[in-house]
């Protein structure tokens, strides 16, 4: 038996951060949490064709101030996130310590805009259908933000400390795909949970 | 305790001429008939499937010379995934799917729906069953027996307002469920007078597996009798049985038309006695079994929701007297 | 192939011995002696010891390897199919007489529950799923995963989850609203206590499971394959395993969101499923049959896998019609999708919405059918081997072709109308799911078992098991169709005698003590071979595929060097050209494995896989510690969020020295 | 740019010429995929909106809405089709140092993807015109 060498992988990339298995790991995990939103979404719709009414008679739906605040703060985060992604692809450590830590501070601001919100719903999770299932997306979507902010925390502290390098940024490529998609899936939220009482 | 229930219940069981087995292929109605000949065909088909292909394998499989493989050619080796693998089920499938809407559309739908109306309520573990006039007030309650009339397209409004159970009377009509906060209908329409078995299909708990009835199809004259004696209130003619009903607390869940009982927990006994059987079809109606019903309820039914209950013996022998008078 | 054939009888360590233990720094193991493809002695040894596996109980906790975690899969997968089988036993022991009493109503729901949950989430999705954690990566000629260790996360919460689900059987605690747990059966009014509680919290956390090995099998697939291997040379049952990936991937979440809002309207008093509140209890029906029907397809999908790699091996022929099979697969997977409703006839939909259903449900039958006349073309002539796995190749055509076909007559409306929810459905699912499945995972077991083990199981005792599983299954649910027409419904716990149901029962129960029988007989034979069984060498049954080119077991690092490939049958390529291909310049002192691109496998980078680490199994611990929780308090899911995130941290934590190159 | 849109092109730097024949590259990686994507997706619509406007349907009193789901679901499946067909007539023409093979199979895999999808819209179609629209839904 002869034995060949066909490919040399001593020249290889030991990074290739936007291209390492962990990217395609992340949209793995993407996929998932889409397919629950879009599950948990089919069901608002199942839930609000049965009913007679819906929201019930007397349920306001929530007011439309705060999460439409939410929706713009949401993409303005990622717009940061980005731009530290830029920094660090060049090396500017600095930028992108900075830009994490501005999505942090921007999507805490959303929390706080969320949270304000939720305590202005005229309905709670106990009294019908439909506020269970409001507030079991709202809280859903809650659950998602702050994961990211967590996550994007300690990736902060990461890079205040340095770690990062153009080639070393794995951490960072994997955590803006995963905060995209937070920022991204708000909006089919939103559409249902404010717009779609309003005008269907 | 256990021969006491075998014996309890086998030895005095002659449910009058049950023609519960058979079931699917033992059609009585016209929808029955037309799914079980279905079946047949989709049976016979499936069968000859199943032998072509398994033939196929195993002739293919032994078709090699003595070791020598046989080569088969690229075209006979398409033409055998597309004829098996392709049009054959193909053709199955425009079979079935046209059969199953045609035969579908007919078992289903209401086709003159001239017999009674009545409303199925799935309880925790038997069966209420209320015949309705035509403005949908109620004309008689009765339980775990339903009469219809032979030749008559009764509609059946299925309700629960507890879990989901599931109608099935195989000899009639295929199954529909029970669902709290939904109402289903059913049509079943006998052809022959005769007695069925029932029973619930979905799983509903602990005594899921004894949630049976009976159906009994009779001619539209003993139907029309049958059902203006069930509307009669109970003349009372036991009243010392009445009374220890009353006292051990039967009256709390049952319901006998004419007297102070109107519990609505427990089926409604007013014409208890006419019945064929007793706690959803599992043991025949006597005065034994009844007396042992009464006192040893979950012995039979374990975890059924009637408390058991053991009177003095006079009491019992009173409140036997006081059922049996319900006709 | 210079040690193709060496048998090597010194190498055999048994599946519980990982390889490599207790190997010294200056000793050199056997198998390394004379390097291997091509490497060197020294390198090859440097390189086992940096795939080893540590040896002592305490590192258990800490193994990252596939070839380990996909073992403990199997075996604990195993040990819950034993277990359900018991059940199954007192089920059939239970319904042998009318009016019997070995088992109460409410022990035997708590069985019947156990029974079905155990069979679909703690066996058959975890086996298939260890099959493929097992083989895939050695099939794509990969060092591992590409996530070692979330691939022992995945484990551990499965072994916590289904220890804890079975242990509640015991304590008394169990479920009883069937596997299925319909509302409003199973919400608090009608269902208190907590044995519905253990079912949704484990069942969501089992499904974690489910999930990470879904997403490291769809990248391990997509990412790390041999440079050459090609969408179009992987093997088929690679194929079945993405496939089967993807559904779990957008199967799961359904069910996930169903026992979150069960969970919810039972732990803080939502309205979901409360038809007086405005919920619908059909949705829970929509949701969990949206998983529950693709979940089915999810554990026949790669026993076709299975299938298709025994018969080529036992053929010695490629595969016909491959562009037609990986159609099949990914059509069985499309149209999984699409039959949900099938399960809700009789829920008084309107019917034009269950004629849609009608025509898909039957739709299923191409795809499988295309399968299995593509099989009998490849087998078409050829001088079949017909050793155990062959016969039980044999032995799954029977039978899932007949459940196919009852599949295909429940299918029709009407006709499904008289059968649903009876005993003709339970003969209809076993002859799928056993035949479809239990039949090719036997079959594969005796088929990969020389490769993992290094040792052949008997073939003696393998001709018998394969015959009694047979007779015993056919004999035990053949009479079921007869028993479903005849009336009798699924899920009761005893019948009355004048039903006429009981000849039929008595059948059905001794069939099931043969099968029973029969599976023993594997069992032990599995256990014996161990030990006993004959060296197997690198490739005893003469594969096609790339887990044959390296020792049986496998090396630590599965290939000493990783394979070039320039066909879908590589294997066969190298005997008859006598030459092998291999990727070089991985270095040898840290874990590393080749990246290639998705579609046609060429390659671009190099991934640094982590080592041994006891994170995964804390974190698995504090998550198991946080859905116990839950049972009892909302609280538990925020406590237990944060909780297990500092787990995740110190985790992914970057460990000085931070590489530099 | 992460692999997932080009899937297989590689990420190197490249001059002008280069950049244009990686760009069709680009997309003769991605057509033979819409047969995949949009056969499945064509059933999957015309199912699942179909399923769910039956009751609608009934109150409509009318089909319309639903001949049109079926107008544009077939659709999809053809663009899907013509997309697959389209890739495999070219993969006899791929460069010979990528894989022909693959580019065939998955070319051919979305194609009969495609007419899958479409046996299955147009059983349901046929099958349904045997059904009164309310059939079933009497309360």
């Amino acid at each position: 038996m002869e034995h060949r060498i066909e490919v040399d992988a001593a020249e290889l990339s030991r990074f290739a951060p936007h291209d390492h298995p962990l990217w395609w790991g992340i949209l793995g995990a993407v996929a998932i949490e889409a397919a629950v939103v879009a599950n948990l979404l089919t069901s608002y719709f199942y839930l609000a064709a049965q009913a007679e009414a819906w929201p019930p008679d007397g349920v306001d739906p929530p007011a439309l101030l705060w999460p439409t605040l939410v929706l713009f703060v949401l993409p303005l985060s990622s717009l940061t996130m980005w731009w530290a992604g830029k920094g660090s692809d060049a090396g500017r450590r600095r930028q992108l310590a900075l830009g994490v830590t501005a999505s942090v501070g921007l999507a805490s601001l959303a929390l706080v805009f969320r949270s304000i919100q939720i305590a202005e719903f005229d309905i709670r999770w106990d009294e019908h259908a439909y506020g269970s299932i409001l507030w079991a997306v709202t809280g859903f979507h809650y659950t998602h933000v702050v994961s990211a902010i967590v996550g994007t925390a300690v990736v902060a502290v990461l890079a205040w400390r340095g770690y990062f390098t153009p080639e070393r940024q794995l951490g960072v490529v994997v955590d803006t795909l995963y905060w995209y998609f937070v920022a991204g899936v708000f909006l089919p939220i939103y559409l249902v949970l404010y717009w779609a009482p309003r005008l269907l | 305790m256990r021969v006491c229930r075998l014996a309890a219940v086998a030895s005095a069981f002659a449910l009058a001429g049950c023609d519960g087995a058979g079931g699917v292929l033992a059609p009585a109605s016209p929808d029955a008939r037309l799914v079980a000949s279905l079946g047949w065909w989709m049976f016979a088909s499936a069968i000859f499937v199943l032998i072509v292909t398994l033939g196929l394998v195993l002739v293919g499989a032994n078709l090699h010379r003595r070791g020598e493989p046989r080569r088969i050619s690229f075209r006979a080796s398409v033409l055998l995934v597309v004829a098996g693998g392709v049009a054959a089920p193909l053709l199955a499938i425009v079979a079935v799917a046209i059969s199953g809407v045609v035969i579908g559309d007919e078992v289903e739908g209401p086709g003159g729906a001239d017999g009674p109306w009545i409303e199925v309520r799935g309880e925790l573990w038997w069966w209420e069953f209320r015949y309705l006039d035509e403005d949908g007030e109620v004309v008689a309650v009765t339980a775990n027996e339903l009469h219809l009339p032979v030749g008559r397209r009764a509609r059946l409004r299925l309700v629960s307002d507890n879990v989901i159970h599931s109608f099935w009377a195989p000899n009639l009509q295929g199954k529909t469920d029970l669902i709290p906060g939904k109402v289903n209908l059913l049509y079943a329409e006998p052809e022959t007078p005769g007695t069925w078995r029932g029973q619930c299909a979905e799983f509903c708990g602990l005594q899921h597996g004894l949630m049976g009835f009976v159906v009994v199809a009779e001619p539209p004259g003993d139907f029309a009798r049958w059902l203006a004696a069930q509307a009669e209130p109970h003349r009372v003619t036991e009243p010392e049985g009445l009374a220890v009903f009353d006292r051990i607390g039967c009256a709390e869940c049952h319901t006998v038309r004419g007297t102070s009982a109107d519990g609505e927990d427990g089926p409604d006994l007013t014409h208890l006695a006419s019945r064929q059987t007793l706690a959803a079809a599992t043991i025949p109606n006597s005065r034994g079994n009844l007396g042992g019903w009464i006192t040893s309820t979950h012995t039979i039914k374990p975890g059924a929701k009637m408390p058991s209950r053991i009177p003095e013996p006079e009491d019992l022998h009173a409140l036997l007297d006081f059922l049996e008078s319900l006709e | 192939m210079t040690d193709a054939t060496a048998p090597d009888g010194t190498r055999g360590r048994g599946a519980g011995g990982a390889r490599g233990h207790g190997a010294e720094p200056e000793g050199l193991p056997d198998y390394v002696r004379g390097g291997r493809d091509g490497l060197g002695e020294a390198e090859l040894a440097e390189l086992e010891r940096t795939w080893q596996s540590p040896p002592g109980f305490l590192a258990w906790f800490t193994h990252v390897n596939h070839t380990n975690i996909g073992r403990r899969f199997i075996i604990t997968s195993l040990v819950f199919f034993a277990l359900a089988g018991l059940l199954a036993l007192a089920m059939r022991l239970q319904l042998a007489q009318p009016l019997n009493d070995v088992l109460g109503p409410e022990a035997y729901n708590q069985v019947m529950t156990v029974h079905g949950t155990a069979m679909m989430f703690l066996f058959a999705i975890p086996a298939m799923e260890g099959a493929a954690i097992y083989l895939a990566p050695l099939m794509v000629g990969a060092r591992d995963m590409a996530f070692p260790r979330l691939n022992a996360f995945g484990y551990y919460v499965y072994l916590i989850g289904g220890t804890v689900f079975f242990l509640s059987l015991p304590f008394g605690l169990a479920p009883d609203a069937g596997w299925f747990n319909y509302v409003p059966l199973s919400s608090k009014e009608f269902s208190a206590g907590y044995g519905i509680d253990v079912w949704t919290t484990m069942i969501t956390f089992i499904e974690v499971s489910a999930l990470t090995a879904a997403v490291e099998l769809i990248v391990t697939i997509l990412k790390l394959r041999a440079p050459g291997m090609s969408l179009d040379r992987m093997p088929i049952f690679v194929w079945a395993v993405l496939v089967m990936s993807f559904m779990i991937l957008f199967a799961m979440p359904s069910v996930i969101v169903a026992s979150a809002l069960l969970m919810m309207d039972r732990l803080v008093d939502t309205a979901f499923f409360d038809a007086a509140l405005g919920g619908s209890p059909l949705l829970w029906q929509h949701l969990f049959w949206f998983f529950g029907h693709p979940e089915v397809y999810i554990i026949l999908v790669p026993a076709l896998g299975i299938v298709t790699s025994i018969v080529v091996t036992f053929t010695r022929r490629s595969v016909f019609g491959y562009a037609a099979l990986v159609l099949a697969i990914v059509g069985i997977g499309m149209v999984s999708f699409g039959l949900w409703v099938h399960h809700m006839y009789t829920t008084g939909l309107p019917l034009m919405g269950r004629s849609f259903f009608m025509a898909a449900s039957a739709m299923i039958a191409i795809p499988s059918g295309v399968q299995v006349y593509c099989w009998i073309a490849t087998m078409w002539g050829a001088r079949v081997r017909f050793a155990t796995p062959m016969l039980f190749v044999l032995g799954f055509f029977a039978i899932f072709i007949a459940g196919g076909l009852t599949g295909v007559m429940v299918a029709s409306v009407p006709f499904d109308r008289q059968v649903h929810d009876s005993y003709f459905v339970v003969a209809h699912f076993h002859y799928v799911l056993v035949g479809g499945s239990v039949f090719p995972l036997l079959a594969g077991l005796y088929y990969w078992f020389p490769k993992a083990t290094g040792r052949m199981m008997s073939e003696r005792a393998g001709r018998w098991s394969c015959g009694l599983v047979f007779v015993g299954f056919n004999l035990a649910f053949f009479p079921m169709h007869q028993l479903g027409l005849e009336g009798m419904p699924r899920r009761v716990y005893t019948y009355l005698p004048e039903t006429g149901w009981t000849l039929l029962n008595q059948l059905a129960t001794a069939g099931s003590a043969i099968l029973a029988l029969g599976f023993a007989i594997t069992l032990a034979n599995a256990a014996l071979s161990l030990r006993r069984g004959a060296p197997a060498g690198d490739d005893p049954w003469d594969g096609p595929t790339l887990e044959w080119a390296t020792t049986s077991p496998p090396l630590n690092c599965n290939f000493a060097r990783q394979a070039v490939v320039q066909s879908g049958n590589p294997v066969w390529d190298r005997r008859r050209a006598e030459v092998s291909a291999h990727v070089g310049g991985l270095r040898t002192d840290r874990r590393e494995t080749i990246v290639t691109t998705v579609l046609d496998a060429r390659p671009h980078a190099v991934q640094v896989l982590p080592g041994p680490t006891p994170w995964p199994f804390v974190s698995a611990l504090v998550a198991s510690a946080a859905f116990l929780g839950l049972i009892f308090t909302p609280w538990a899911y925020v406590l237990g969020f944060f909780a297990a995130f500092v787990t995740f941290v110190l985790w992914f934590w970057p460990r000085r020295p931070w590489r530099e190159d | 740019m992460p692999d997932i849109f080009h899937l297989g092109r590689d990420t190197s730097p490249k001059d002008g010429r280069e950049k244009v024949r990686a760009a069709q590259e680009g997309r003769e990686a991605l057509t033979p995929w819409l047969g995949w994507v949009c056969g499945p997706a064509a059933w999957a619509l015309h199912q699942g909106i179909g399923y769910a406007m039956v009751p609608w349907l009934c109150d409509l009193g009318t089909r319309w809405p639903y001949h049109l789901l079926t107008v544009v679901s077939t659709g999809l499946c053809m663009v899907g089709a013509w997309a697959a067909l389209h890739a495999l007539r070219r993969s006899g023409r791929v460069r010979s140092e990528r894989s022909e093979g693959r580019l065939r199979m998955m070319a051919l895999v979305g194609l009969m993807l495609c007419a899958a999808a479409l046996t299955g819209i147009a059983i349901e179609y046929g099958a349904s015109f045997w059904l009164s629209v309310c059939a079933g839904i009497d309360r």
